[in-house]
């Protein structure tokens, strides 16, 4: 292209891109699941510390935990949670090689209702364990 | 004026433009090569190609069937001795396809499979589903993509060859995101700028088919041969003209009238059997399918809608998984444009134009008169197709002879000598001010479209399935009137940049020269034959006087100059053309015949 | 061209999102829900010495790191993206706003892990 | 029997680069019929009220990949959008997303064939073969391996979809990762590593952020996104791999 001429391509910004579409839309809500995934990983840690500082410390952080404010905020939490989770199986199939069965290929969305599945199946086992553990 | 000097510039990246430009580039690493094309290669019209590429490969077929099949499929109006060389080289071509990456359809082998196809004795038509001209394509524009000697003029729209010491040397191009002009200076030149469908109202071919090569080179005094002869194509949807690929048929559609009858049985192409006999029924010859139709409407048995008059493409009976697994294409044309199941409603249909069987005047190295001007595929005539074209014969013709001529023009390019650049210039800038002159102070009148609809109706009603003496001559005075009505053409937009109504006027001027090649060449010849069927005084094949090309030679502004050239009939003499039974029949007289002939 | 060393951050970005999708919202039940309120689980399931025998043993310890490590670099990444789609291209800045994060809490965990003795 | 023809508004962002400073909307009112495609659209607003407006097509069949642009804010290919699944709102076109305008709906391509050369869309044989020796055997099975990906039009829907080549066009998307993966899984091609050292680069399929709308939006089925991401797993996979790789292969 030569300085010259008349082209003059227009670029368009892509500010507020997100807000344009409403696949994009849902794109950054299930991006932003990553805050709830950080914060419970925070609490987690913040509950190791507690328990590092001794009975007491550990008591007031199990206080603050029954406190309605925290009961709340891991309602919440979980709800993000269980859209991660949702979101998370349903782009797996375009993230897998093909797999076949008998010769054919399985469906995007036997793939996406397996990994519920395995959520599911790992979610009661690892309750199961906690049960086992406090009892 | 920028300029680019080249060895060999080829005008067109369709299917034939690429395989020319690989067969230089493979020829002699050395030669330069401008590929010049007014769209991105990919988007050339081989793309659209549904059906498939013949290719002789199985053990009961033989390259005399393929010969005959195309010759008698032409009417004899071929030149036997080109389409020996043709029906010999086909399966190469297809192989080394087939090494370059094609996804031809396979056996469970693992070898290639054929299928059906109109007009063809025995299955030797190569398929990549019903995409067989995508992938063909698509195949070798990637393969292209690894010769540096290939330069790519993507999206450059040429406007005049330059011709000097009596031969090609090089094109002037149109650089359309810019609008600045390109010489480019070359040693010889390869045309394969593809058809001219456009010309015609409802017509398979994409936008940019409008015969934009066939008139650059008729402009510089290069015969178009045997412009007459446009094909029908039968199975078309009404109102786009969009194809419903005759593998349709090659996979067992059965063509049904109103009354949901096999009316091709009436028109000597039977018997009617449930299961695809090949050259019969639906898997006759194009020409002899569109007439079918015609003479249907005619009796009032044709199914009326908005776009006229159709009959049904009932192709219920393959089923669901069959349909989906060998004709995708169709289903998904028919779902989206139509809102048809294939699986559960036939498919209206009707004859649309489909293919220019003429074009530039080659021998068969694909050189024309002009020396250093080369021609491939469907621009040209390189004598293959006759009167009428096999199906799948054109998609194998872009290969056979995009190499003939590369390797032609690499030789051409190799032994000559270049113009001095500044004689070329000269003749580049007077390009330069024609072309510009249709922008710059344009003070015409007429509108491009309304031109071009003028101009396709007339080529409709006077050059349609069947033809008349006074409505072919009414045709051409119109278009020596649009011709006229041309030269005040008004184009409202000035600007440089992707001015796409500038190209549109530039293609209007070079269809109303195709088309006016046609409609006279149709004119003057006073036969039946193939394509071209008069209902007037001429019904019938005339071999004592019209056993000839047709060549038709610029006169500037007025209508072309027809002249005739000899048919090469090298064993084949003309016979009759029978299909159905009654071909069978012929076919096994003439084998008794040559038998007896053997005997001692 | 220059190789990507995305790989190491996409892998830990992977790993924790598996996790978190498979098991993420069922902990945040239980340590978040069900323990504290002694609804399905024993009251005293968050008892000081029952969290103290679990955190102290190998796999409890274990188990706790892998959760919170993953989960920070899994977020980290995402939020790196996430800043990076809204148009926040702060370079090295964003980046070690969120891996160095991540890598601290990383550290962090390992820790206060081995504070419980 | 011909119904007449109802109206619809088409509202087209144009683009003049000689006398627009940015790109404006200007509307149309165009007659239309139940068939009638959004390019027929736009061929009739050419053809009867502005032979300015610009925009790239040819085939009308879905084919050639010239025509796709944004109608209401989605990329689509405008020969098979039909006016009717549309009407009565208003029709709004817009060229591709994520393209520089070259002028009204025609987008500038070049960085998609600067990419088409570099990532060697070609057979790079494995092991040659003599055209006399006849074709390769490729069973439907092996073929079935790879024909998804070789049916891209290069439409540029996909990246039209892709927020992240948007926001950084070096990314080498969605259509070009397809054809490298194309290539690369064909029984015929050995070229794997020569395409590899791009695919692994810092343009290279790292930048997916597996947003996925590309392959929504594909009207060919090509599923891109998973191209991409498969490829993300292959390249970590060579990532932590290569120094247990016998020799070479490290890019
Ligand atoms: C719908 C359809 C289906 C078909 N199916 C079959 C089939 O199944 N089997 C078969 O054998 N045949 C088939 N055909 C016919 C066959 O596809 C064509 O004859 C063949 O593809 C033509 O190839 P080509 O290379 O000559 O031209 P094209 O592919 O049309 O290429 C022409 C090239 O020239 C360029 N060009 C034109 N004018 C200019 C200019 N002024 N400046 C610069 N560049 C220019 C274009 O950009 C393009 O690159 C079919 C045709 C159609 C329309
Ligand atoms: S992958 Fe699909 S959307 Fe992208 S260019 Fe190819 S056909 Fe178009
Ligand atoms: S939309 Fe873009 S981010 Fe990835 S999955 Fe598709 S390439
Ligand atoms: S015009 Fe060819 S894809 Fe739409």
């Amino acid at each position: 292209m030569s300085a010259s001429n008349a082209r003059r391509p227009y670029k368009r910004p892509m500010g507020g891109w997100w807000r344009k579409n409403p696949y994009f839309v849902e794109y950054m809500v299930h991006e932003g699941t990553a805050l709830f995934v950080a914060a419970y990983a925070l609490l987690l840690l913040a509950g190791v510390f507690a328990l590092g500082r001794g009975e007491a410390a550990w008591n007031s952080w199990l206080a603050l935990l029954r406190s309605p404010p925290s009961l709340l905020l891991h309602g919440v939490l979980l709800l993000g949670f269980l859209y991660h989770t949702w979101t998370w199986f349903n782009i797996m199939p375009r993230t897998l090689p093909p797999i076949l069965i008998g010769g054919e290929r399985v469906k995007a969305t036997t793939i996406t209702r397996a990994g519920l599945a395995a959520a599911l199946v790992a979610s009661v086992l690892v309750f199961a364990l906690a049960a086992r553990l406090a009892s | 004026m920028e300029t680019f000097k080249a060895d060999v510039a080829i005008v067109g990246a369709g299917g034939a433009g690429l395989r020319a430009a690989i067969a230089v580039a493979k020829k002699d690493p050395k030669l330069k090569i401008a590929l010049i094309s007014k769209v991105y290669p990919m988007r050339s019209h081989t793309v659209a190609a549904e059906g498939g590429a013949a290719g002789v490969v199985q053990a009961h077929d033989s390259l005399e069937h393929h010969f005959h099949d195309t010759v008698a499929g032409g009417d004899w109006l071929c030149e036997q001795d080109v389409v020996d060389y043709f029906v010999a080289h086909c399966t190469e071509e297809m192989v080394q396809l087939e090494h370059w990456g094609c996804p031809w359809s396979r056996k469970p082998d693992g070898h290639v499979n054929v299928r059906a196809f109109g007009g063809m004795k025995i299955e030797r038509t190569w398929f990549a589903a019903d995409k067989s001209g995508f992938h063909m394509l698509h195949t070798l524009f990637q393969t292209s993509l690894q010769f540096p000697s290939i330069t790519r003029f993507d999206e450059h729209f040429c406007v005049d060859l330059l011709v000097e010491d009596g031969r090609a040397q090089g094109a002037v191009a149109i650089n359309v995101a810019s609008g600045e002009f390109v010489m480019i200076e070359a040693k010889s030149v390869v045309i394969a700028t593809g058809g001219a469908g456009r010309v015609f109202r409802e017509n398979t071919n994409g936008g940019i088919v409008t015969g934009d090569g066939m008139a650059l080179a008729y402009r510089h005094g290069v015969p178009l041969r045997d412009m007459e002869f446009v094909q029908y194509h039968p199975t078309c949807m009404p109102g786009t003209g969009l194809l419903f690929t005759e593998a349709c048929r090659g996979e067992g559609g059965f063509l049904v009238n109103k009354d949901g009858y096999r009316y091709l049985q009436d028109y000597g192409l039977g018997p009617a059997e449930p299961t695809p006999r090949n050259k019969a029924m639906e898997l006759g010859p194009r020409d002899r399918l569109s007439q079918a139709f015609w003479y249907e409407q005619q009796k009032g048995r044709t199914i009326e809608g908005i776009h006229g008059s159709a009959v049904h493409l009932d192709l219920r009976h393959l089923g669901h998984k069959k349909l989906r697994e060998r004709l995708p294409q169709i289903c998904e044309l028919a779902e989206e444009f139509m809102g048809i199941d294939p699986a559960k409603a036939p498919i209206p249909v009707r004859p649309a134009v489909h293919y220019t069987m003429g074009g530039i005047l080659v021998d068969g190295n694909c050189a024309s008169p002009l020396p250093g001007l080369y021609a491939a595929g469907e621009c040209s005539s390189v004598g293959i197709h006759g009167a009428n074209r096999l199906g799948s014969n054109s998609l194998s013709e872009i290969c056979v002879f995009g190499k003939v001529a590369g390797d032609h023009a690499a030789d051409f390019a190799r032994s000559a000598k270049s113009a001095p650049s500044a004689t070329l210039q000269k003749q580049a800038d007077a390009a330069q001010m024609r072309a510009l002159s249709l922008v710059r102070g344009n003070k015409g009148t007429e509108r491009i479209s309304v031109l071009r609809r003028e101009m396709a109706e007339t080529m409709e009603r006077g050059c349609g399935i069947y033809r008349l003496g006074d409505e072919m001559q009414k045709t051409c005075n119109e278009l020596e009137n649009l011709r006229e009505r041309y030269k005040r053409v008004k184009v409202d937009d000035t600007s440089s940049v992707f001015n796409t109504e500038w190209l549109l006027a530039i293609e209007l001027g070079y269809q109303l020269q195709v088309a006016q090649a046609m409609a006279v060449s149709a004119l003057n010849r006073k036969e039946s034959r193939g394509a071209h069927q008069r209902l007037d005084d001429y019904k019938l094949r005339d071999d004592a006087n019209y056993l000839m090309h047709t060549l038709a030679t610029s006169a500037g502004d007025g209508p072309p100059v027809i002249s005739y050239g000899e048919v090469k009939i090298t064993h084949l003499p003309p016979g009759v053309r029978a299909y159905g039974a009654a071909g069978e029949a012929a076919d096994a007289a003439s084998k008794a015949k040559s038998a007896e002939g053997k005997a001692p | 061209m220059k190789r990507s060393n995305a790989p190491i951050f996409w892998a830990l970005f992977g790993a924790g999102g598996m996790l978190s999708a498979l098991i993420g919202g069922v902990l945040v039940i239980i340590t978040g829900l069900a323990a504290p309120t002694g609804m399905g689980l024993p009251g005293d399931t968050l008892s000081y010495a029952k969290v103290l025998a679990f955190t102290q043993s190998w796999p409890g310890k274990l188990a706790l790191f892998v959760v919170i490590s993953l989960f920070l670099w899994h977020a980290a990444h995402r939020i790196f993206h996430t800043l990076h789609d809204l148009g926040i291209h702060a370079g090295l800045v964003a980046r070690l706003l969120c891996y160095g994060v991540a890598a601290a809490g990383t550290l962090a965990s390992i820790v206060a892990l081995l504070q419980v003795a | 029997m011909k119904a007449a023809p109802r109206t619809i508004r088409i509202e087209v962002l144009r683009y003049r680069p000689e006398q627009d400073k940015e790109p404006v909307v200007q509307g149309f009112d165009v007659p239309f019929t139940d068939d009638m495609s959004v390019l027929q659209g736009l061929q009739y607003i050419k053809d009867e009220f502005d032979g300015t407006l610009s925009f790239r097509w040819s085939c009308r069949m879905a084919i050639c990949g010239s025509c796709g642009m944004m109608i209401n804010g989605v990329p689509k290919l405008s020969c098979s959008t039909f006016l009717r699944d549309l009407y009565p709102n208003t029709v709004r076109v817009e060229a591709l997303a994520h393209f520089p305008i070259e002028r009204d709906l025609v987008i500038v391509l070049d960085d998609f064939i600067t990419k088409l050369h570099k990532i060697k869309p070609y057979i790079i044989p494995k092991e040659p073969r003599a055209l006399s020796q006849g074709e390769y055997l490729q069973t439907p099975e092996q073929m079935a391996q790879y024909e998804q990906f070789s049916a891209c039009i290069n439409c540029m829907l996909c990246y039209a979809a892709c927020p992240q080549y948007g926001l950084n066009s070096s990314f080498i998307g969605p259509a070009a990762m397809a054809l490298v993966h194309r290539y690369n899984l064909d029984n015929r091609d050995g070229g794997r590593a020569e395409r590899d050292p791009y695919v692994h680069s810092e343009e290279g399929v790292f930048n997916c952020t597996a947003v996925g709308y590309c392959s929504e939006v594909c009207p060919k089925d090509v599923d891109p996104a998973n191209a991409v991401n498969i490829n993300k797993t292959e390249s970590a996979k060579d990532y932590f791999l290569r120094f247990l790789k016998p020799k070479g292969a490290q890019a």
